[in-house]
């Protein structure tokens, strides 16, 4: 087909049976049918694009839907929910008037392909869906996982994704406070770079996604449209479909942080002012995306003239102008009587703004391009009525083999010095080692409001400087975990987010997530995926903690191979004072140590079973909500009445890794006991789940002991901050230098 | 000794903000009539020995593969010094 | 009767408003700048801060060099208004010919972001009157682009003059020559350091110290004192 | 239409981390013979109308005040486009 004449309405309409190259834009036949279907006609060369991307698998969830609903339906009454599932984030009430968003987002494949723009790209993204909440982004977090750690390709990688990052949340000013590093060799070729962002505001700035009020103006603001991340829509460009040239158009983009910075002020500006009727960033499907959000939120239709929109490259098709993924650029939808003040804004911070279209009495979203009517669609189809699919799953004929390969029957360390080497061995290993070479590389300063970045449990801003009113995040996931029984290992992902907030003092309240799975067209992943959702959900039902947003990344293997299911969670708390949070590092000398909660053999999944014996099999830690929940409400009440001075909770690694990280970072040792009814190997590596270890100043320790013994949480006696060492007596003795060196220089050789 | 010269650029539908940032403070230093600004990278590569077609070709290669990333990257190579050029021909 | 002390905004500047903080809680009144201004507002002294003025393209601080805000700011700098550059500002500063030398990439290549140990050297400037020579201090830093350099014998001239006003102890976290982490012009009213004083004016936050607030005390005395 | 590029590299006796950095990585990649790497920028300004003396002038001052520091950094000014020469020459 030639591209002359322009494909209209009118020209689709006219020729029903022109092949169009659905197949080439990702579509399946049925997909394709359904769009003829909606339409009444074929669909425009235009049309098509918007459907192809709009129905994607990353755009329209159409292999999730099924199992997120569950999100919804087993919701936990919350009155601090604000805004729920479905917007670009959530909102949770904090208090004092305060609301806060914040959100996960994965940005795997491109960050593989380049990682440093892919991983950039990826905040940048994130942090425009903030925005668009109307908050401003106050932290940005980025659980990352890798292929192995001595893997030549991981140095490329790693290096590229986490300078990425730093480089565009550092231009940003936003304080990097927390996330994680894991290396499996699960991910060799489909490394894991999920980015969060918080964002604070008052309530009554809550902003949403709709266009409404017909005659209000749709402004395009920020970068021009360039050809980037086009993909598909190159075809359609190309002047006939079926002369196959490869695509010019690049499937990767390059950020502006400075352009984003600039967008976020003169939105927040924008917003001070109360200039915005409703607000959609550009993210994935670009305008798209967008138009189509916008409009079908909002009460009427939408007209946009592509024409208008302000491009980088005049050679761009109106095809590709929908698809484009450039970055940094938001759609404001503003009252006619405003646009003057808003353009003003745009015009003083050098943004870009420029009105693209109007909010219309209809209910079509109409696109025009040199005066042709190139899409009339009912926005609802493009971007909610997507295809949803029932895909088969099955668990998979390896599960019950796997778990019959008991971690807890692996040869133990029969001698002092023999733990004493294993010690030594797990807290040097990569996943275990300390991750300062790379956190250092983000600023945890800038806002001046960082009360707790990394490596403490969670990460903390103060959000009043008045009150002292502040919110706390940690994100967790544990592939291992849950490749051994994914509803377990959900669950334990929320579990160690949920205890990290707690153990710094602040009341967890909220949950994000980001799913990231192999290929859906397997039953076995479909399977895993599905459970994973299944334990989420009850888990946060039992917990109370909802579910306010996520995002799902398939698709994350390579041949057969599949990553390990890997739910990464994301939880918000809450603290009334700051003042009051608790630290990891051990503060004094003479403290005294209890580990709270109860230790079992489990080994299923553990960093030991893994640095010793490089095995993984048998079953994740007993996962117990509402032991959680006990520990919890211990640990905040005991910061709040000042009884603990430190704690820090266990998790891979177990007892001994926390107790090495609190002693480094306190630069105070610690001298322990195996207490009764344990040995030495257990009480160090047993990874038993609802635990942690605080310190006691001496004049607490009984109203400590009380409390907890008042609300029937185990607690025992471990042993005392004291000296440069870390002993466990009878057995072993490290130097704090020993340990720093083994904990410190892992990394830098790997990767410096 | 010869020097080989390698230009990396982002290729021309690739957002280049340094090269944006750049243009757009020339007016502001009185400078009109520039329509573009890209910013890329130069290697200068001092190689020991003649630059035959074996080491260019090596050297190509080591652009394609680590100087640049082709998916966002365009490059040259070039060899600078005549001496060098001389030497090649040798 | 307080001190006004003028706080400047570049496109990609990130500190302005922790700036403006920490003067607040020195007793100082803030009072924001913006880039396009024409004239300082009558302001008593000015920070240059801490960010990315645009975008750290090109060079950090050459293109908020040529800002508007910044030719009052050079001609009145050069009459003794006193100047503090943090980090993007100490950028600025070397690109404006304020203080001598220039700025580069980190030697190790990556941005560092840690709490930096610091000798002040000279606590006779406009800015440094509230510590004591010799004393260590630890102040927060965080740059991609803070490895000072110049020619040998402005570094000669530097020392010679004690306009040397911070050195990094203990780590050099930039290679920066002689360990600089801050200079002074001759005059002690223009000051330029990499470190951020005001990431270390409360207890609770950031690095948890307060060692960075005789910086806006020191001036604050000096100009209610004037 | 004509492109002029403007090539920066660092003052010889200035540290020159990144090019040391590439270099360091060359027998990694089983790469032999590269005794020294240096790395630069290099600007490509699309300049309208003819380059002439005048205009050149004016780009060297250009990069002399602005594209490079000439603290530490080292410049040259070259028209690159064969059409733009004739065109200057016209
Ligand atoms: N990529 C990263 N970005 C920011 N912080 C990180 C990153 N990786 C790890 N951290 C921080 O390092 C600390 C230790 O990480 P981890 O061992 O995963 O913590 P935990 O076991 O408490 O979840 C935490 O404070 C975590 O937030
Ligand atoms: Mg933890």
């Amino acid at each position: 087909m030639s591209r002359t004449p322009l494909d209209t309405v009118e020209h689709a309409a006219e020729t029903p049976d022109v092949e169009l190259p659905w197949a080439e834009l990702g579509l399946k036949k049925d997909e394709y049918e359904r769009v003829v279907e909606i339409l009444g006609r074929r669909p425009t060369g235009a049309e098509l694009a918007m459907y192809s991307v709009m129905w994607s698998e990353h755009c329209s969830y159409k292999s999730s839907k099924v199992h997120l609903r569950q999100f919804g339906e087993k919701a936990p009454q919350s009155d601090a929910l604000l805004v729920g599932i479905g917007e670009n984030a959530g909102v949770v009430d904090v208090g004092q008037g305060y609301a806060v968003t914040f959100k996960v987002e994965s940005h795997n494949h491109p960050s593989y392909v380049e990682p440093y723009q892919g991983a950039a790209t990826g905040v940048g993204g994130i942090v425009r869906d903030i925005i668009a909440m109307g908050a401003r982004p106050v932290a940005v977090v980025d659980p990352l996982r890798f292929g192995a750690a001595d893997h030549p390709d991981t140095k490329r990688v790693l290096p590229g994704v986490v300078a990425g990052i730093g480089g565009y949340g550092n231009c940003l000013g936003l304080p990097n406070i927390g996330g994680e590093v894991v290396f499996d060799a699960c991910y060799q070729g489909n490394p894991l770079v999920n980015a969060g962002a918080i964002g604070v505001m008052r309530h009554e700035d809550i902003h949403l996604a709709k266009a409404s009020g017909a005659g209000n103006k749709v402004i395009l603001y920020g970068a021009r449209t360039g050809g980037d991340g086009i993909g598909g829509a190159s075809i359609l460009a190309s002047e006939t479909f079926d002369d196959a040239k490869p695509s010019k158009r690049p499937a990767v983009q390059v950020g502006d942080p400075f352009q984003e910075k600039l967008l976020i002020e003169c939105t927040l500006e924008a917003f001070a002012e109360k200039l915005v009727v409703g607000i959609q960033d550009l993210g994935a499907a670009g305008l798209s995306c967008a138009t189509s959000e916008l409009a079908s939120n909002g009460s009427g239709g939408m007209r946009v003239t592509l024409d208008d929109v302000p491009l980088r490259d005049s050679t761009l098709s109106p095809e590709e102008i929908l698809m484009s993924e450039s970055q940094e650029r938001m759609c404001a939808v503003v009252e006619p009587g405003k646009v003057d003040r808003f353009l003003e804004i745009c015009d003083k911070w050098d943004v870009i703004a420029t009105v693209i279209g109007e909010v219309t009495d209809g209910d079509r979203l109409e696109i025009f391009w040199h005066g042709g009517k190139i899409v009339d669609v009912d926005p609802r189809t493009v971007a909610h009525d997507g295809p949803v699919y029932e895909r088969p799953y099955a668990r998979p004929d390896w599960q019950d083999a796997l778990q019959a390969d008991d971690a807890n029957k692996l040869p133990r360390p029969q001698t002092g010095q023999e733990l004493k080497d294993q010690v030594l061995r797990l807290v040097s290993s990569p996943n275990q080692a300390s991750k300062k070479w790379i956190t250092s590389q983000y600023d945890h300063f800038v806002q001046g409001n960082t009360v707790l970045a990394q490596p403490e449990d969670s990460g903390m801003i103060r959000i009043d400087e008045e009150s002292g009113l502040g919110v706390a995040i940690a994100t967790d996931g544990n592939g291992r975990y849950a490749k051994l029984d994914p509803y377990a290992g959900a669950q334990l992902a929320l579990s160690e987010a949920y205890r990290n907030v707690a153990t710094t003092g602040a009341k967890p309240l909220a949950v994000s997530d980001c799913l990231n799975f192999g290929s859906p067209e397997d039953p076995a992943v479909m399977w895993q995926f599905a459970e994973a959702i299944r334990g989420l959900a009850d888990a946060c039902q039992q917990l109370g903690t909802p579910v306010t947003g996520g995002n799902v990344s398939l698709y994350n293997q390579t041949g057969e191979a599949a990553i390990h299911p890997t739910p990464v969670v994301a939880v918000l708390g809450v603290i009334d004072d700051v003042a009051r949070r608790t630290p990891v590092a051990f503060q004094e000398e003479g403290q005294l140590l209890y580990l709270l909660g109860d230790t079992r053999e489990e080994f299923g999944g553990s960093a030991w079973s893994q640095v010793v014996h490089d095995h993984l099999g048998g079953l994740p830690p007993k996962v117990d909500l509402e032991r959680e929940r006990l520990l919890a409400e211990i640990l905040i009440s005991a910061s709040r009445d000042g009884m603990i001075d430190s704690a820090h909770d266990l998790s891979d690694g177990g007892l001994i890794q926390a107790v090495v990280e609190s002693a480094l970072l306190g630069g105070k040792g610690a001298r322990l006991i195996v207490p009764d009814g344990l040995d030495a190997f257990t009480l160090l590596f047993s990874e038993s789940a609802g635990r942690a270890v605080v310190a006691v100043p001496r004049s607490e320790e009984l109203r400590f002991n009380d409390m907890c013994g008042a609300r029937g949480l185990p607690v025992t006696r471990i042993g005392v901050v004291d000296g440069d060492t870390v002993e466990l007596q009878g057995e072993f003795e490290l130097t704090l230098e020993e340990l720093r060196r083994a904990h410190e220089d892992t990394i830098p050789a790997l990767l410096a | 000794m010869a020097r080989v010269v390698v230009d990396v650029m982002l290729k021309p539908e690739i957002l280049d903000p340094q090269g944006q940032a750049v243009q757009r403070a020339l007016p502001r230093l009185g400078f009109e009539g520039i329509s573009d600004v890209r910013q890329g990278k130069r290697f200068e590569l001092e190689v020991d020995g003649p630059v035959d077609e074996a080491v260019l070709a090596r050297i190509h290669d080591l652009a394609e593969s680590f100087l640049a990333n082709t998916v966002i990257e365009d490059f040259t190579v070039k060899v600078e010094s005549e001496e060098a050029v001389a030497g090649a021909a040798k | 009767m307080t001190a006004r002390i003028g706080v400047v905004t570049f496109p990609g500047s990130l500190d302005d408003r922790d700036t403006q903080r920490a003067i607040r809680l020195a007793g100082a009144e803030p009072v924001a700048l913006w880039h396009k201004d024409k004239n300082l507002h009558q302001v008593d002294a000015v920070v240059l801060c801490g960010g990315f003025s645009y975008g750290d393209y090109l060079r950090a601080g050459a293109i908020a060099r040529f800002s508007p805000v910044m030719e009052p700011l050079i001609e009145q700098a050069k009459a003794g208004l006193p100047v503090l550059g943090i980090c993007n500002g100490f950028q600025i500063l070397t690109e404006a010919h304020l203080l001598p030398g220039a700025m580069l990439g980190n030697d190790h290549l990556h941005f560092i972001c840690r709490d930096q140990k610091l000798r002040v050297e000279n606590a006779d400037t406009a800015w440094t009157t509230d510590y004591a020579a010799g004393q260590e201090i630890h102040i927060p830093l965080k740059n991609m682009d803070g490895r000072y350099v110049a020619d040998e014998r402005t570094l000669d001239e530097l020392e010679a003059e004690g306009r040397v006003a911070f050195r990094y102890l203990d780590v050099n976290p930039n290679g920066s020559l002689r360990d600089i982490a801050g200079i002074t012009n001759a005059a002690g009213n223009v000051v330029g350091l990499m470190p951020h004083p005001e990431h270390a004016v409360e207890p609770l936050i950031g690095s948890g110290r307060t060692d960075g607030l005789p910086f806006f005390t020191s001036i604050l005395k000096k100009l209610v004192n004037a």
